[in-house]
């Protein structure tokens, strides 16, 4: 049950997008097509629950005990930085197919809030291990959710003659303004 | 001999049009319209005026001063928004909301896109959620229907006055209280219970409905898909535990399911294409309202869920396309 | 003249918000009000300043490599003494900004500017590029924290000028986007017209 | 506890904290710092070591052009041009051979400057062209015998049928050049109802001839000044039913052909060209023609002779 | 501009382990130097709220209770001046919150009536939920001076005598909830004793 | 009754033309012949300037494999072969002829009587349709003789003969059936023998009841042809339509009849290969309805091919003051024409003339996205998407959303409450993506 409210609340409750403004820079940047969107997401996926893992070991076992929070930061950052370069050279020589459609995206995750946040997150909630790692997951299909829903909805504003004001970022951003309006719905879900 | 004109196939045209249509769902409306009248009085006149007005006259302005498009206000569209838009809030709502609503709707719902036909989300409903989380003391104070014909209409929302002159709606008692022993279905049918303007009677949206089908406005999918799926979802509720949920009776005919359903979700420009597309909405928002009206924090939620289908939409469109003539099964 | 354009760039021509799009998530998370937003936009000013600062001094000593790594390490000391120095002089601020001090790191702005401008240039113009694009962000945080806390709540700089609340949904999270898109809108129109 | 307290230390640490009163303070941030270097070192360390050696093992040959892009790329991976990471915006530009339609937000033009150095993709210097209208049925020129009413498009109106003048090879006038033109450069003439290329904006990109369905655009060398001569038509029927349709029409008569000293023009299909190669701007087949179908652009106006079709279309 | 240093193996080690140890040096001193004001900052912040909730006072003393439901501890501090018992403030708390967790300060007179409410923590909705703190409205002044044995902690809606916050019962609820969970602990501890 | 399941609409059916019987039309003085008349390559012509002529003689060869002979519809003089502007809207190769006298070929048997006895064999048959030039005068004017040759391992179990005539106004396949029934029924039996099937289902929409009684009681003399009502919805002539609504087979995405062991052909066709085969007439004259409800004289003419449209309009009480459209065939489908001077050619099944008034295209505004298109198209398309995709160039995915399965039907367009163009979004769409498949093919 506890798992369940995770998944449900970082899903549609507090999505990490629509909600906490996380990962906003690959979620206009990403969102063109779907089929590059599922892509995204895909890798957000594998890597931010790597990252969790990865993170969450280092702050329980080194950091925490030595009372170097402080330093969480600097080495979560470090970490997830090098933990996706080393993916991404992995696959590129493991498996180009799979590097095709996950890997290309995998520098542009580096950068992004969305990973490094949940990572603090995780520790910031106190979650342990296995919630850390359903948290992990679960922000990262709310991510994946959010950026399918919103290239489709650009793929279908591409053929559509929006005002010139409007168009490209201005109409991008108040798409997510009323997809986040709605998604107001599920406050109280949990 | 005149001179004579040329273009492509076909050289004649049916009778439907795009103000005919809008003009027919603005027509179905009327019953509700009506019924809201009887029992809000001049709040809802005062109501529905302001927002009609404003709709149309954001529209106009928008259209000739900021995106410099064809003037598309004489197709009733913007004049169906103003009424939808007004059948959504309380009767109650100080004008000055109302006008942010129209504004809303019109501007960011609808303009802001390109105008009609290009919209993601139901421009109406983009109006009532923003109002609703923008005010939502205002937006949940719900004058009773009969007593407060009048009284309203100088005054606006009087904290003394409110008191005494508005009651809970039927799902606010439902959220806050549990269960209503004897549900009064009559006074649902026929409109004398609390509730937005448009919400109230049964019977008077059932007509609309029944007309829009009639005149081939609106096909029968998304409708029934969505009541029925709310129906369904929350009799499957209501057999486990009749004492905590209500029965499926109460949740078609209390709050904006009917309107939603029939009024909101049929929107042609933001809803799906294909019929198996329609059907796949309307069970999602059904299921999506009666979840939000269980869980959630809100006591209603047929807007909600209707704007939220309506980002699915074109995932829908892609995902479920019409069968094609001689479609062969290939490539996996 | 050069350093002048140098440093302006970053208000309108090139402001990393309304023009480039870059550190999106702080630019919405934290606008609720105008000193958030302007609170925000000075640390993240005080860590592009410095690190661009310091980026550009070590150039020369950082194999090409480990470049991103090294810079990285830079960047995220400097955010961390910012936390660090906000938790202790100025608690309530950093309540407010939470989680997205330390997420100053990922801001693509920062190491964009460390990567694009300081990596190859001198001190003296990293310093001001990073202050440039500093205070365009800041500028850019402020206005938009204004405008939603105008619209949001009533007031201006934490003064009410209105008996109300205002709309709340310009404190939620859908109203920053909505307040977003319309400043983009606006500024492209602004700056577009000066061109 | 241990006890590492070098000189250095000491001093340093006396200067960051003021009020060093307990003892006992000063071995926790002694170990403090010690444990902080420890830790942090061994990870990056760890990282950077891991890293190469994954490197090594796992390389992968790639054009060294993307390596070359990649470099002068920012880094930041914000996504913002489009592509995922810097590098893939490398790889797609090193694909693609061309700058056009690339940017780089956080790197700005100057980016995209030295990229265009680094690949050599600046424009080669070479004679600078343009884009020349070859019609000139206006609509005095080639009068409306029906009325099209249709989408206004030319690609549609050319798979209807010849045009509303007749002439099946003449300009449709419904702009799907000038949807075409990224660069504002052609509109078309109220008044002719013919489009009008715009001499400073047009940078002979080529998308306008493409765009036309009856292949009425055609590049040609800009001149000196400015100085253009051309035959404005396309028409290869017969001259009957050619000059039925439009008044300025070429009849394929030949005459030009004869007056032109430098070989520049050709007879195919009842249609003269000028060869813009060979073309010495001598004006000579201009009065030649019984049309008027050879336009002269930005001369000096000639000594008095019908010069009507060739104002309509200067700008 | 100089030549930059090659990327050999040893170059990168060398540099990377260089520049972390750097800053790991510097960031050790700056949060020994920060760490004094960080803890001031948060102590001082407690003795605002346990200030506000109770009398004047010049010596507390802070106690763990574990309630017999909920499975986090409160925390009591009670306040005394010239060794007379002036009041006590407990730490208390609800999950019932429209958006998580609320922390609250409440203080009791040795009477048992409330003597004042601090809202420490909260995520409620700016505007709406957010209206239990004090410096947003009126709505905690109402529990001043009341006692709980006569004052039911529960908003008019559920039977109580609390007016709740217009449009956050649920905020208002869970504040009552806070409340009572306080009130139930100090009656289990023994009240005043 | 039985029709077709996917889309369809019901214009106004508008047959004012039904009850006028067919009459000959006058030659005219100059014929103009085209030497491209159906679908395929054009016809080389075989004669040259001067040569004289009569009517029956073969005038241009149609040479390679989709082609079809054109030959003369009058006797006279060539005078010579240029280019004219025919109902394609631009100018074509035709053979003109100057007439003189009305002599025909002797071959031709021109006596009245019916010949119901069949002795020509299957190849036979096949050989003189193609010696006749006759293609399908249904509309898509293909060659008939090409229809027949059947490929190696398909087999047609049924022939469809096309009554089904659902363009609005059009009335001249109605007319054939009425008044040729027993001639268009001994040809429909030698295409039978010709496809060696016993089957044949002759599908006529439920407006023409004479004719499908007249039809019924006609074919209880021969043997393997059935008459069948259908309910009135267009585009049910359409050959993939008629075939779901006769025999309830859907012929695949891209593919010809034969798959489904179908063949069809229309009922004016079937009289055209009776004469060719029993009476060894080539397809020299057709019926043509000119129509319109502002003609005086609405009329199914007998037109000999190559007469000027203006002598056919002239006929039905010449053109009207207020004529907005001149359209070769009907208001679905048919072509608008720019000038009166255009001949009649193969295909072309009737004259229709519109006012003013009803020719203009109400306004075009934006898509409501109301699916009205998606419910009226008969192919299961999406009309309105497809529509944008190729507005807006995306030929790919046009290519993708199955454009090339567009019948030009026309209903989407006919339907469209914001009357939007999307036949001619359609159209431009097959015309692209056809040439970039025929591109990628050539690679
Ligand atoms: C965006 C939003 C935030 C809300 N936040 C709160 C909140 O913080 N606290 C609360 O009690 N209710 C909040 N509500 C209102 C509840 O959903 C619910 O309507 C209310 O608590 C019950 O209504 P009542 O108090 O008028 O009976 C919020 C509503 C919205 C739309
Ligand atoms: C390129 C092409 C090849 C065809 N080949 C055959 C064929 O081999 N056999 C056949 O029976 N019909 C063939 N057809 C004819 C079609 O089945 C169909 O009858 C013709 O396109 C006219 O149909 P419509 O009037 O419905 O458009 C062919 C058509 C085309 C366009
Ligand atoms: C939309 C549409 C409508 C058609 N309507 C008819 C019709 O009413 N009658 C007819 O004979 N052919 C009609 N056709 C042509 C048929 O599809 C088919 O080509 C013809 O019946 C084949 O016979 P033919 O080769 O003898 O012409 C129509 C075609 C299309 C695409
Ligand atoms: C059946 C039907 C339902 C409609 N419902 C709505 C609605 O709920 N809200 C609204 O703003 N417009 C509605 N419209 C009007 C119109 O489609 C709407 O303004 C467009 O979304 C504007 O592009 C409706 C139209 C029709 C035909
Ligand atoms: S499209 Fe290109 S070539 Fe044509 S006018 Fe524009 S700039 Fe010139
Ligand atoms: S030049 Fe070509 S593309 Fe341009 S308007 Fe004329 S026909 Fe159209
Ligand atoms: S014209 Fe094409 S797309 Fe339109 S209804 Fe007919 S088959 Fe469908
Ligand atoms: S019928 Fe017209 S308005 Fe309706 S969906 Fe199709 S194109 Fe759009
Ligand atoms: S600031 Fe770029 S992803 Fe958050």
């Amino acid at each position: 049950m506890q798992y369940l409210i995770i998944l449900i609340s970082a899903i549609f409750v507090n999505n990490i997008v629509l909600a906490q403004f996380l990962g906003i820079c690959p979620f206009l940047g990403v969102s063109k097509k779907v089929e590059t969107s599922v892509g995204m997401a895909g890798a957000v996926l594998f890597v931010m629950t790597l990252a969790t893992i990865v993170t969450w070991l280092l702050s329980h076992y080194i950091l925490i005990p030595l009372e170097l929070d402080f330093l969480q930061t600097i080495c979560f950052i470090l970490v997830i930085a090098s933990l996706v370069q080393m993916v991404e050279i992995v696959l590129k020589k493991a498996s180009p197919s799979l590097y095709q459609a996950l890997g290309i995206f995998l520098p542009l995750i580096t950068t992004n809030c969305a990973v490094l946040g949940v990572a603090l997150l995780t520790i910031q909630k106190d979650l342990n291990l296995g919630e850390g790692v359903v948290y992990a997951i679960a922000n990262a299909i709310g991510f994946g959710l959010a950026l399918i829903i919103f290239a489709g909805i650009r793929e279908h504003l591409d053929v559509m003659d929006v005002p010139k004001g409007m168009r490209g970022v201005p109409i991008a951003l108040l798409v997510a303004g009323i997809l986040a309006l709605a998604f107001m719905g599920f406050s109280g879900l949990v | 001999m005149s001179i004579l004109k040329v273009s492509g196939s076909p050289h004649i045209h049916g009778d439907q049009s795009v103000s005919k249509i809008m003009l027919g769902v603005n027509i179905a409306l009327l019953p509700a319209v009506l019924v809201s009248l009887y029992f809000f009085g001049l709040g809802a006149l005062k109501v529905l005026v302001i927002a009609i007005a404003s709709c149309v006259l954001f529209e106009y302005l928008i259209q000739k001063y900021l995106i410099k498009g064809e003037n598309t206000t004489g197709d009733f569209s913007a004049l169906l928004t103003g009424v939808l838009l007004a059948l959504n809030v309380p009767s109650g709502l100080p004008w000055y909301m109302v006008i942010i609503g129209a504004l809303v709707a019109i501007g960011m719902g609808k303009m802001s896109f390109g105008g009609i036909g290009k919209n993601i989300f139901n421009p109406a409903l983009v109006g009532r959620v923003f109002l609703l989380i923008s005010f939502p003391v205002q937006m949940t104070t719900w004058p009773k229907a009969m007593v407060s014909r009048s009284s309203l209409f100088f005054n606006g929302i009087d904290q003394s006055l409110l008191d005494s002159v508005t009651g809970p709606t039927p799902l606010g008692q439902l959220a806050e209280h549990g269960v209503i022993a004897q549900p009064d279905y009559i006074s649902y049918l026929m409109g004398s219970m609390g509730g937005s303007l448009g919400e109230i009677s049964a019977i008077a949206l059932l007509i609309g409905g029944l007309f829009m089908l009639f005149r081939k406005i609106i096909t029968w999918e998304i409708p029934l898909a969505f009541l029925g799926s709310a129906a369904l979802l929350s009799g499957i509720f209501w057999l486990i535990d009749p004492s905590s949920y209500a029965d499926p009776l109460f949740h078609l005919l209390t709050g904006g399911m009917l309107l939603g359903a029939i009024f909101m979700a049929t929107d042609m420009v933001t809803s799906p294409m294909s019929r198996a597309g329609q059907i796949v909405f309307g069970i999602g928002g059904g299921v999506l309202t009666i979840l939000i009206r269980i869980w959630g924090a809100y006591p209603e939620g047929v807007s909600f869920a209707i704007l939220i289908m309506n980002a699915f939409v074109p995932l829908i469109d892609k995902a479920f396309k019409p069968k094609l003539f001689g479609e062969v099964v290939k490539n996996g | 003249m050069n350093q002048w354009k140098n440093f302006t760039k970053g208000f309108l021509k090139e402001n990393p918000v309304f023009v480039l799009l870059l550190g999106m998530c702080p630019t919405l998370g934290v606008t609720t009000s105008a000193i958030n937003g302007m609170g925000m936009g000075l640390a993240t000013t005080f860590v592009l300043v410095m690190s661009n600062l310091v980026i550009s001094l070590v150039k020369n000593v950082v194999p090409d490599k480990v470049r991103i790594p090294v810079f990285i390490v830079i960047i995220a000391s400097f955010v961390t003494i910012v936390d660090l120095a906000m938790a202790a002089y100025l608690p309530p601020l950093h309540a407010q900004l939470g989680l997205f001090i330390p997420l100053i790191v990922v801001n693509c702005i920062v190491l964009g500017r460390a990567e694009a401008f300081a990596s190859k240039n001198g001190v003296g113009s990293s310093v001001i590029d990073g202050l440039g694009m500093g205070l365009g962000f800041a500028f850019a945080l402020t206005l938009l924290g204004a405008v939603r806390e105008m619209l949001g709540s009533g007031s201006f700089f934490g003064m009410k000028f209105l008996a109300g609340d205002g709309m709340l949904v310009f404190v939620l999270a859908p109203g920053a986007f909505i307040a977003l898109s319309y400043l983009i809108a606006l500024m492209t129109r602004i700056t577009k017209r000066n061109a | 506890m241990i006890g590492v307290k070098s000189d250095l230390f000491q001093r340093f640490y006396n200067f960051v904290t003021p009020s060093n009163e307990y003892q006992k303070r000063r071995i926790i941030v002694n170990n403090v710092i010690l444990y902080a270097v420890v830790s942090l070192g061994a990870i990056s360390i760890a990282a950077a070591v891991i890293l190469y050696f994954i490197a090594q093992k796992f390389k992968v040959v790639e054009d060294p052009r993307i390596d070359v892009v990649n470099e002068i790329l920012p880094g930041a991976n914000c996504g913002g041009c489009g592509f995922a990471g810097c590098r893939s915006l490398a790889e797609a530009i090193v694909k693609a051979g061309t700058l056009e339609g690339f940017n780089c937000p956080a790197g700005g033009s100057d980016v995209m400057n030295k990229i265009g150095e680094a690949l050599g993709l600046q424009a080669e210097e070479s004679i600078p062209m343009i884009a020349v209208v070859r019609c000139n049925g206006s609509r005095t020129n080639a009068v409306a015998k029906v009325q099209y009413d249709g989408p206004s498009s030319c690609a549609f109106a050319h798979s209807l049928y010849a045009g509303e003048s007749g002439c099946p090879n003449g300009c449709l006038g419904l702009g799907d050049c000038v949807t075409a033109c990224t660069f504002d450069a052609i509109r078309i003439d109220e008044e002719t109802g013919l489009p009008v290329v715009s001499d400073e904006k047009c940078v002979a990109c080529g998308a306008c001839v493409k765009a036309c369905p009856r292949h009425i655009i055609e590049l040609r060398h800009k001149g000196k000044k400015d100085k253009r001569i051309f035959v404005s038509c396309v028409n290869t029927e017969k001259g009957a039913p050619a000059k039925k349709n439009c008044a300025v029409a070429c009849i394929g008569c030949g005459k030009c052909v004869k007056v032109c000293p430098f070989d520049a023009i050709t007879l195919t299909n009842n249609l003269a060209y000028i060869d813009y190669e060979k073309c010495k701007l001598c004006r000579k087949c201009v009065s030649e023609c019984p049309t008027g179908a050879i336009l002269e652009l930005n001369f000096p106006p000639q000594k008095p002779k019908e010069t009507a079709p060739v104002e309509s279309a200067t700008v | 501009m100089a030549k930059k240093l090659e990327s050999t193996f040893i170059n990168m080690v060398l540099v990377m382990f260089l520049f972390t140890a750097i800053a790991a040096l510097a960031l050790g001193a700056v949060y020994t130097a920060t760490k004094e004001p960080i803890e001031t900052a948060k102590a001082a912040k407690l003795q605002e709220a346990i200030a506000k909730v109770v009398p004047a006072y010049d010596q507390y003393t802070k106690k763990q209770v574990t309630p017999a439901q909920g499975n986090d501890s409160l925390t009591f501090y009670i306040a005394t001046k010239d060794n007379k018992l002036v009041g006590t403030a407990i730490e208390t708390y609800t999950d019932n919150g429209f958006s998580g967790r609320i922390s609250v300060m409440v203080g009791f007179l040795p009477s048992g009536e409330i003597y004042n409410t601090a809202v420490l923590d909260h995520k409620e909705t700016p505007g709406l939920g957010d209206k239990m703190d004090q410096s947003k409205s009126d709505f905690s002044l109402q529990f001043k001076g009341k006692h709980p044995n006569e004052y039911i902690l529960k908003v008019k809606k559920d039977g109580g005598n609390v007016d709740a916050i217009t449009a956050a019962t649920i905020s208002s609820r869970a504040f009552c909830d806070a409340m009572q969970r306080a009130w139930t602990a100090y009656e289990t501890e023994g009240g005043n004793q | 009754m039985k029709t077709f399941s996917k889309g369809g609409v019901h214009p106004a059916e508008n047959k004012i033309a039904a009850n006028a019987p067919i009459e000959v039309m006058p030659i005219p003085k100059k014929a103009f012949i085209p030497v491209g008349q159906h679908l395929g390559a054009p016809a080389k012509p075989v004669v040259q300037k001067g040569d004289t002529v009569k009517v029956g003689t073969l005038l241009a060869k149609g040479e390679s494999f989709i082609s079809a002979h054109i030959h003369s519809s009058v006797s006279g003089k060539i005078e010579k072969i240029d280019h004219w502007m025919d109902t394609s809207g631009y100018k074509r190769q035709m053979i003109i002829v100057g007439v003189e006298g009305d002599e025909w070929e002797e071959s031709i048997d021109r006596t009245p009587e019916i010949v119901r006895e069949i002795t020509l064999s299957k190849p036979e048959i096949i050989a003189r349709i193609k010696e006749s030039g006759i293609v399908g005068l249904g509309g898509a004017t293909f060659p008939t003789h090409v229809k027949l040759m059947i490929p190696d391992g398909k087999k047609c179990d049924v022939l469809l003969i096309n009554g089904v005539e659902c363009e609005p106004y059009l009335t001249s396949d109605h007319r054939v059936m009425l008044e040729r029934g027993e001639e268009m029924l001994i040809g429909v039996s030698i295409l039978m023998k010709a496809l060696d099937t016993n089957k044949a289902m002759v599908g006529i929409e439920n407006n023409k009841p004479d004719a499908i009684a007249h039809l019924t009681s006609l074919a209880a003399e021969f043997s393997g042809i059935t008459i069948h009502p259908l309910q009135i919805k267009y585009p049910q002539g359409a050959e993939k339509q008629l075939i779901k609504a006769l025999i309830n087979r859907e012929v695949p995405s891209g593919k010809l009849p034969i798959e489904v062991g179908a063949v069809v052909n229309n009922s004016g066709t079937a009289l055209a290969v009776y004469e060719a085969v029993q009476k060894n007439k080539p397809l020299f004259e057709r019926v043509v309805t000119v129509t319109g409800k502002s003609l005086a004289k609405p009329a199914n003419l007998l037109t000999r091919i190559g007469t000027p449209i203006g002598e056919l309009l002239e006929k039905a009480g010449g053109l009207p003051e207020n004529s907005g459209k001149i359209i070769s065939g009907g208001p679905m489908m048919g072509k608008a024409l720019t000038q009166t001077d255009i001949p009649v050619s193969k295909g072309t099944s009737g004259i229709l003339v519109l006012p003013e008034e009803d020719s203009t295209r109400p306004e075009t505004l934006t898509c409501i996205r109301c699916a009205k298109c998606v419910q009226a198209c008969p192919m299961g398309l999406m009309p309105y998407h497809i529509a944008l995709l190729a507005a807006h160039q995306k030929w790919e995915e046009t290519e993708k959303s199955h454009v090339m399965d567009c019948i030009e039907c026309g209903s989407c367009q006919f339907v469209c409450p914001s009357a939007r163009p999307l036949l001619d979004y359609m159209r431009v769409g097959k015309q692209t993506v056809g040439l970039i498949i025929r591109n990628r093919g050539k690679k």
